[in-house]
């Protein structure tokens, strides 16, 4: 039984319900394949608030505690994130694999080996980016981020990178998720300037505001979207005035994300943030629990590496039933799935990434670093 | 009914359906639920004695818990290696020069006097320029400490203090901006005192996001100490391992266990404290006093009462108590996450717990919290269950099912709302009603 | 036959029966007092005369007809007005617009009638556009009979209307109250000024711990020594 | 030249997004006056009213659409707004009617009553995000502009551009609209008089013959009304996502009380003080100072007053300074 | 005693309060009298420091007390009725009562936790007081209802029990008759002429029943339109053609 813990409600419940239905995806997948020694996985969802650590706490002892469940694909947060990790999932040695926690403190705290992370650490991307923007031209850059621990961690990244390759950010703005109005914000970066405006944000919360309040404006032309901002309903809200903006997001040249996107169509909801992150993340989990043959947590937490790397024969979403034979038949797999997962150091993702060039009102990606 | 049999049955009631949680999903849960109720029992207290006794209404809740939350830093963390060094002291200066000139301004409006407008200006100039030197000079320090390994640190830290102590310090940290608050905002009537106390606690709760170097902002604080043992640290020890096996139960439940009954011992046994001193005030004379000034100020007034002074020490009084809680939250929750202060969780659900436990009655806040925090964490299992009831005999690929399905999680606040709403109806002046004295 | 008759009444707050089995009635075009200590009941009884409290035993008669369950706002449809003894005036309108108030439902005439209150009350001609609530006593008490005034009823109910007003005034009211019942408008009023109140009355009562002791015409009343030794101040 | 780029940045960026925001606020603070002012409470439902108005004009407008009715280039939302509105009107009715009457007959404090709303606020919520699920909604169809920045700088030739959405001006237009009209309504009307009777003294305002229920009625048939256009419009302007009507509620409730609760210009003044508070000391004036001062005194830096983190904190402060200066409001409220 | 100095108090345009100059003497019960809207009230608000007086000084005992607020007022022996009642409504009437007397231990949050012994004595004795106040107010069978549910009557005699619970050197009684039954009526004066003589308490009364006003009073301040108009004794103002006009009328 798998467990998902996510911010139904509250700040981030536009996002949470696709994480979720990845997640579910993956499982549903499995148990079709019928390859899965333990017999039919179940899952339960638990509603982590995003912002709440009590509520987050206590549906995550619910889960484990009363629904028994073996792993948490969960949660979104980072602050929830870490307290359920210490208060809840440590003390009862059950895995974690968050597809969405990107804070860098998280690489650090001790975990016990049941934490890993299907999405980059901040610190990563921060230095991809600036490297695209010095790439392809831009010198200035005015950048709002929204103020949580992942926009401000990422945003700091961003500047120190792009400051030390000789770039200038004019501007570093916070935008308060889920507000009215983003004028006064707009206005003032549009006053700092620059030649582009990197929008550390979500997709469809403020940062979806803030290009638009921009757009509307006049107030920049061009934007520079991390992971946060991808997904293709931006592009198609906003309309063509975002052509020729450009992102980045966690991934490599590999056929993963296409197929995702596939299944996820089939399965009759659209890929948003974090949606690949929340497949493979419980792809992960099951993949290690066979691995291991085992559901304890205590015993499978040390297959998740495993699997999650090479060597072996590389998996791609909608492959979990082969992976799952190919474990059986005691061969090796590298777990690619639809961010190209490389998991490194104490169990997160490597951070390759992909950079996106939005035309036509799609995101398409366009090369790889 | 007489209000100690409601009190009898309502606490029998709660009792009975906590252990009822235990048998059936487990006493882990049970515990969590538990040993939160009784910390928003407090706050409840703390709301309860402004409102109920004094018709004050505090909406500024999560402002005072975020400050009792703050005190976790200051008095247990770690101070951040070099981070004084690089100004810390510098800092403080230039508060106390911004502190200084509101002060000057004070005095200025209440021992001078001169034109109304011309001490506005005085005021403001004297304000804005204050303003900008401690801009001038604590800009730069500012900068150097967060630059200190922003990623894990950036920060003052603390004082590496035991983590207990910031429980009191918590309650006088709230009180001490209580009384900053209570001066400012005292003398307006309930509705708009109601919009500013919430005012100026997002405000508190702005700083605490964007000031980084005095708590590392929305990059949250984690792994806060803790006044009790940590669960690994138990799944090692010989007399747990004897217990588990005497009372046949994993070790990673039990460790857990034990470490949420330490806190529910130390939280009860400050909820009992904190009830016992306000029941006994209430009572007395002081709660008489108080009581006449929420009907009627004026008479009050010309009884002879200060009300001001009097609004000023339950304002402080109350705000410590939920300060008390807050820091205790936080100690539980070992982490401090600014964004998490949001009206929402802390001034709104605090206070229907008040309104529905029974504005007025100590006994009556308790039960509130108790009953209103079981229903905000088991409302969620309780929605998915009653969706799934009702699409039970739909077809899985009926539309309507699927949609009712995804959206299970938004039941749970309709549950909240319908809770509220149906004991309000039913007990409109609470559960267990103000008691004629 | 009474206008208005209140048989055998008997009501109260919750559980407890303030007024018991009282007999209150008033003739057409004639006046009726209600005396009687503080808290024997009176305004229990005008209140629930006017249905806003409900009524436990016995019933109210207006017009012939049983009104006994019928709400306030269709007892004022059928020609009652009252003045309560507290909170009779709206405080956040203009004096105006108060007395604009009492012609809710007629309006024709509301000019004729403003200028009679006027006449009535000088002191709130000049005072017309201020907000009631910053009157003073006495002037609100004059504001709150004015309203009823213009509702032209067919009975007019007073709870205590002199009460604060001033010698001159008082005088002037009920004058005014005696001329208006002989119009043709009926008057049921509650007083403590019993002694002059009992002088233009053609029906007296005396209330006293929520019964009906003594009901006898107002001059008699007035003659009786034991009335006026326990409730009239001698 | 340098003067007009001056005037046109301050416009663009200070002055219109400040007239939209204001009204936006302004229409949102002024559904509260009126339950405030008539019914005596806060009522914190009313984000979800507006979002409940905005839900309902989404639903339609899928519905034309797939119909085929468009009314280009007017957006379809504003065109099926009258339906919209009386469903929002008929919501806040049954609302009204299982809830809030209750405790009106019981003469509950106003404080019971705001828990109530709260009550409600969550109910709708929920209510709400199960209908239409919580992830945000694009349903502008129409012309999106009545001037394009670049049409401006075409046209003018200056540096800055000037931009003006249909939506600002339909928002701007219909809040001048519904605050003259509800004006009217409230002070020269028989209604609207009694309306107030009503708020000040209820038994008395029976004793006057004035049907309570009518008042009850007429006041949620305007709080709807005015909910569900602000809703809209707001959601036209921005996009529609249900969480954020959650977090409106707070500074509409700001706006309300600058103004002075219970009056419906100040609800209105309310709006604007709190929109161009916002605008006003987070800009960053080096443009500004780039067009208007002699080149060598201009300033380094970005000359912010405060930083945009503090934004929602200023709509806050505003509101204490002025409690503290004024502490009815600027238009004198309703003193209870 | 109280003495007050060129006053003047406006609302907006109206002067409520325009020049005046009185003096109330020491243990005399001084009334004053005037039409509705005379600024007898607001006089009263001023002195117990309800309002501030736009220009002017009110002195007790030669000290200035002028812009003092209520509560300094009354704990200088300055106490008032008010002709709206104020009860405290979800008070029972013996707390009403019990609540008045200054500086009670009880009062202070700290002394209720560490000291209960004395608190409970010293309630006993307020008790035995508010007892007796309400037995002569004919309040007793009421001890235990809330205020709020006492008759429009019954309030005012709540207000004026609150000033016989301390020893005030001046009581201000506005329209304490308004709305009293007239016999309690005379029982409360003649309990007014008592503690005048006996106590020596001073008084000064707005009432507008002569006949009550003849009994007690002397002397008879008449104000009209924010001035005073005269100040004698009754005898002499009932027969001032002026005071007649605005205020006595004929009968
Ligand atoms: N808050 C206020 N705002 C405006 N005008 C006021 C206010 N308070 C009193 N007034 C006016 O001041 C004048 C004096 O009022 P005051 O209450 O002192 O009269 P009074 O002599 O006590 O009359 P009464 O015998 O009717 O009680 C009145 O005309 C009244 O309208
Ligand atoms: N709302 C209420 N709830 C409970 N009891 C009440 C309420 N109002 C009045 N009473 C009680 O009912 C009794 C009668 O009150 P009522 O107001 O009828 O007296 P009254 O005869 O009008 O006296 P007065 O002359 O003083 O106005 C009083 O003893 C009072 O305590
Ligand atoms: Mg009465
Ligand atoms: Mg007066």
């Amino acid at each position: 039984k798998i467990g998902i813990i996510l911010g139904f409600t509250g700040p981030i419940e536009s996002l949470a319900p696709v994480m979720a239905k990845s997640a579910e995806m993956a499982i549903d997948e499995v148990n079709k394949s019928g390859n899965f020694t333990h017999g039919k996985i179940d899952s339960v969802r638990g509603d982590s608030t995003c912002v709440d650590a009590a509520a987050a706490q206590a549906a995550a002892e619910r889960l484990i505690t009363a629904e028994k469940v073996n792993a948490i694909m969960g949660a979104d947060c980072s602050g929830v994130t870490t307290a359920v990790l210490k208060n809840v999932a440590m003390p009862n040695g059950i895995v974690m694999i968050s597809p969405s926690a990107t804070s860098p403190a998280l690489s650090t705290e001790p975990d016990n080996g049941l934490f890993f992370r299907t999405a980059p650490s901040d610190a990563r991307q921060g230095e991809v980016i600036a490297d695209l923007l010095m790439e392809k031209g831009f010198k200035t850059a005015a950048l709002s981020h929204t103020n949580n621990d992942y926009g401000k961690g990422l945003a700091a990244s961003i500047q120190k990178n792009f400051t030390s390759k000789g770039g200038k950010i004019t501007i570093t703005a916070s935008h308060e998720d889920g507000k009215a109005d983003y004028s006064a914000e707009v206005a003032a970066l549009a006053q700092a300037g620059g030649d582009i405006l990197i929008v550390a944000g979500y997709l469809d919360q403020g940062g979806k505001g803030i290009i638009q309040a921009s757009l509307d404006a006049d107030a920049f032309n061009k934007f520079f979207l991390p992971d946060g901002m991808i997904g293709d309903s931006l592009p198609k809200a906003i309309g063509p005035d975002l052509n020729g903006s450009i992102g980045s997001v966690p991934g490599t040249d590999s056929p993963g994300a296409a197929k995702y996107s596939e299944l996820a169509k089939a399965a009759g909801f659209e890929s948003g943030p974090y949606g690949p992150e929340s497949y493979d993340a419980a792809a992960l989990i099951m993949l290690a629990m066979e691995k291991s043959k085992s559901t304890k947590s205590n015993v499978f937490k040390a297959s998740v590496m495993d699997v999650a790397n090479a060597p072996g024969e590389k998996i791609f979403p909608g492959e979990l039933g082969k992976a799952l034979k190919l474990i059986k038949a005691g061969k090796e797999i590298d777990y690619v799935g639809a961010t190209a997962l490389e998991l490194v150091g104490a169990g997160e993702s490597s951070g390759s990434f992909a950079e996106i060039l939005i035309n036509n009102q799609k995101t398409n990606k366009v090369g790889y670093r | 009914m007489t209000n100690a049999s409601r009190i009898k049955i309502f606490y029998i009631l709660m009792t009975i359906t906590l252990l009822f949680v235990g048998f059936f999903q487990s006493w882990n849960v049970a515990l969590t639920i538990f040993n939160l109720c009784l910390i928003s029992s407090i706050m409840t207290l703390g709301i309860n004695i402004q409102w109920g006794n004094a018709g004050i209404v505090n909406f500024g809740v999560m402002g005072f818990a975020a400050l009792g939350g703050l005190a976790n830093i200051i008095i247990s963390m770690p101070p951040t290696q070099n981070a004084w060094e690089a100004g810390g002291e510098i800092i403080i200066v230039g508060l106390m020069i911004f502190t200084l000139a509101i002060i000057f301004s004070i005095i200025l409006f209440k021992k001078s006097n001169l034109n109304k407008r011309i001490k506005y200006l005085i005021s403001f100039a004297f304000i804005i320029s204050a303003y900008f030197i401690m801009r001038h000079l604590v800009d730069t320090p500012i900068e150097k400490i967060e630059a200190i390994e922003p990623a894990k640190t950036g920060y003052l830290g603390g004082f590496n203090l035991p983590v207990l102590l910031s429980w009191p310090v918590g309650a006088l940290l709230a009180a001490f901006s209580a009384f900053i608050i209570g001066k400012i905002s005292l003398g307006l009537r309930s509705d708009y005192l109601a919009i500013a106390t919430l005012g100026i606690s997002e405000i508190i709760i702005y700083f605490l996001k964007n000031e980084d170097w005095l708590s590392r902002g929305v990059k949250n604080v984690n792994g806060l100490p803790r006044p009790v043992p940590y669960e690994i640290e138990l799944q090692s020890k010989e007399w747990v391992l004897k217990v588990s096996n005497y009372l046949d139960t994993p070790i990673t439940e039990l460790s857990s266990i034990i470490v949420k009954l330490s806190y529910s011992l130390l939280f009860c046994a400050v909820l009992l404290i904190v009830l016992f001193l306000l029941e006994v005030a209430v009572k007395s004379p002081w709660g008489r006093m108080m009581r006449a000034i929420r009907d009627n100020e004026v008479s009050a007034n010309a009884m002879g009462k200060n009300i001001k002074q009097r609004h000023l020490q339950v304002f402080i009084i109350g705000s410590a108590i939920v300060g008390l809680a807050g820091a205790m939250l936080t100690t539980l929750d070992g982490q401090f996450t600014p964004v998490s202060y949001q009206p929402l969780r802390y001034t709104f659900l605090i206070w229907i717990m008040v309104i529905v436990g029974g504005s007025g009655n100590n006994f009556g806040s308790i039960i509130g919290g108790f009953l209103i925090w079981f229903f905000w964490v088991q409302s969620e299992p309780l929605g998915l269950w009653f969706i799934s009831q009702i699409t039970a005999h739909i077809s899985d690929t009926n539309i309507i099912k699927s949609h009712l399905l995804e959206n299970a999680a938004h039941i749970r606040l309709m549950f909240m709302g319908m809770i509220l709403l149906i004991t309000l109806r039913f007990a409109p002046k609470g559960l267990i009603p103000e008691v004629k004295r | 036959m009474y206008l208005l008759s209140g048989e055998k009444i008997t009501c109260g707050y919750g559980a407890v029966d303030i007024v018991i089995n009282c007999n209150i009635g008033v003739y057409k075009g004639k006046i009726s007092s209600v005396v009687g200590p503080n808290g024997a009941g009176k305004s229990t009884a005008m209140k629930a005369l006017f249905g806003l409290l409900p009524i436990n035993h016995g019933k109210v008669v207006f017009d012939g007809k049983d009104i006994t369950d019928l709400p306030p706002q269709q007892r004022v449809l059928r020609g009652m007005g009252f003045v309560p003894q507290t909170n009779n005036i709206f405080p956040s309108l203009t004096v105006q617009e108060n007395l604009e108030m009492g012609a809710f439902i007629d309006q024709s005439n509301i000019k004729k009638m403003l200028e009679y209150v006027y006449d009535l009350f000088p002191i709130l001609n000049d005072k017309k556009n201020q907000n009631a609530g910053e009157l003073s006593g006495g002037q609100r008490q004059q504001v709150a009979v004015g309203r009823a005034l213009m509702t032209k009823p067919k009975l007019l109910m007073l709870d205590e209307p002199s009460a604060g007003v001033s010698p001159i005034i008082m005088d002037g009211l009920f004058t005014k109250i005696k001329e208006i019942a002989d119009q043709g408008t009926a008057v049921l009023m509650v007083e403590q000024n019993a002694k002059q109140a009992l002088k233009i009355s053609d029906l007296g009562f005396v209330l006293s711990q929520g019964k009906n002791l003594f009901t006898d015409s107002g001059s008699s009343l007035l003659a009786n020594k034991e009335v006026r030794q326990a409730f009239l101040g001698g | 030249m340098d003067f007009l780029n001056g005037i046109t940045l301050i416009a663009n960026y200070i002055i219109i997004p400040g007239l939209t925001y204001g009204s936006q606020l302004a229409l949102g603070a002024l559904g509260i006056t009126i339950i405030y002012s008539v019914l005596r409470f806060s009522n914190f439902a009313h984000g979800e009213f507006m979002s409940f108005g905005a839900m309902s004009a989404i639903l339609l407008s899928w519905l034309f659409i797939s119909l085929g009715i468009t009314l280009h280039p007017i957006p379809t939302a504003i065109m099926v707004l009258p339906i919209a509105i009386v469903l929002t009107i008929s919501y806040c009715l049954i609302v009204d009617k299982f809830i809030f009457k209750f405790y009106r007959k019981q003469n509950s404090k106003s404080v019971i009553n705001l828990i109530v709303s709260i009550g409600v606020m969550f109910f709708t919520g929920g209510l709400i995000r199960f209908i239409i699920g919580p992830g945000d909604r694009n349903f502008f169809d129409g012309e999106r502009f009545i001037l394009k920045a670049r049409t401006f700088k075409n046209i003018t030739g200056l540096n800055e551009g000037l931009t003006l959405k249909t939506t600002q001006g339909i928002t701007i237009i219909l809040s001048l609209l519904l605050v003259i009209l509800l004006f009217w309504f409230l002070n020269k009307t028989k209604t609207g008089k009694s309306m107030r009777a009503y708020s000040d003294n209820k038994e008395l305002a029976l004793l006057s013959g004035i049907n309570p229920e009518k008042v009850v009625l007429i006041t949620w048939i305007i709080t709807g009304t005015l909910a569900c256009v602000a809703g809209t419009l707001y959601g036209l302007d921005k996009s529609y996502k249900p969480f954020t009507y959650l977090h409106l509620v707070l500074p509409i409730f700001s706006a309300a009380i600058v103004g002075g609760v219970g009056n419906p210009v100040g609800a209105i003044i309310g709006g604007f003080v709190i929109a161009f508070s916002e605008l006003i000391i987070t800009f960053a004036y080096k443009k500004i100072f780039f067009y208007f001062l002699p080149i060598n005194l201009v300033p380094e830096g970005l000359s912010q007053i405060l930083s945009t983190d503090y934004k929602i904190a200023i709509s806050f402060l505003i509101l204490v300074l002025v409690l503290l200066i004024k502490p009815t409001g600027i238009y004198k409220g309703k003193v209870i | 005693m109280l003495g007050i100095k060129n006053l003047y108090k406006s609302f907006g345009g109206i002067r409520a309060i325009n020049n005046i100059t009185l003096e109330i003497e020491k243990s005399s019960i001084t009334a004053l009298i005037g039409p509705n809207g005379a600024g007898k009230t607001t006089l009263f608000n001023i002195i117990n420091g309800s309002i501030k007086p736009d220009y002017g000084t009110v002195k007790l005992n030669e000290i200035d007390i002028t812009g003092y607020e209520p509560h300094q007022l009354f704990n200088l022996g300055i106490l008032r009725t008010f002709q709206i009642a104020h009860e405290f409504s979800s008070l029972t009437v013996k707390d009403n009562l019990m609540m008045v007397p200054p500086n009670q231990t009880g009062e202070s949050i700290l002394q209720t936790w560490f000291s209960p012994k004395k608190i409970k004595s010293e309630e006993q004795h307020i008790a035995k007081k508010a007892n007796e106040v309400m037995d002569f107010l004919q309040l007793k069978h009421l001890s235990n209802e809330y205020a709020g549910n006492l008759s429009g009557g019954q309030k005012k005699l709540l207000e004026l029990g609150r000033t016989m619970m301390v020893n005030p050197k001046i009581v201000l009684l506005d329209e304490v008759g308004a709305g009293v039954n007239r016999t309690l009526l005379n029982t409360i004066g003649d309990a007014i002429l008592r503690l005048n003589k006996e106590f020596d308490y001073t008084f000064c009364m707005i009432e507008h029943d002569i006949e009550f006003i003849s009994r007690l009073c002397d002397p008879v301040i008449v104000m009209a339109e924010g001035s005073i108009l005269m100040t004698d004794e009754i005898s002499k103002v009932k027969e001032n053609d002026k005071v007649i006009e605005v205020y006595l009328g004929k009968n």
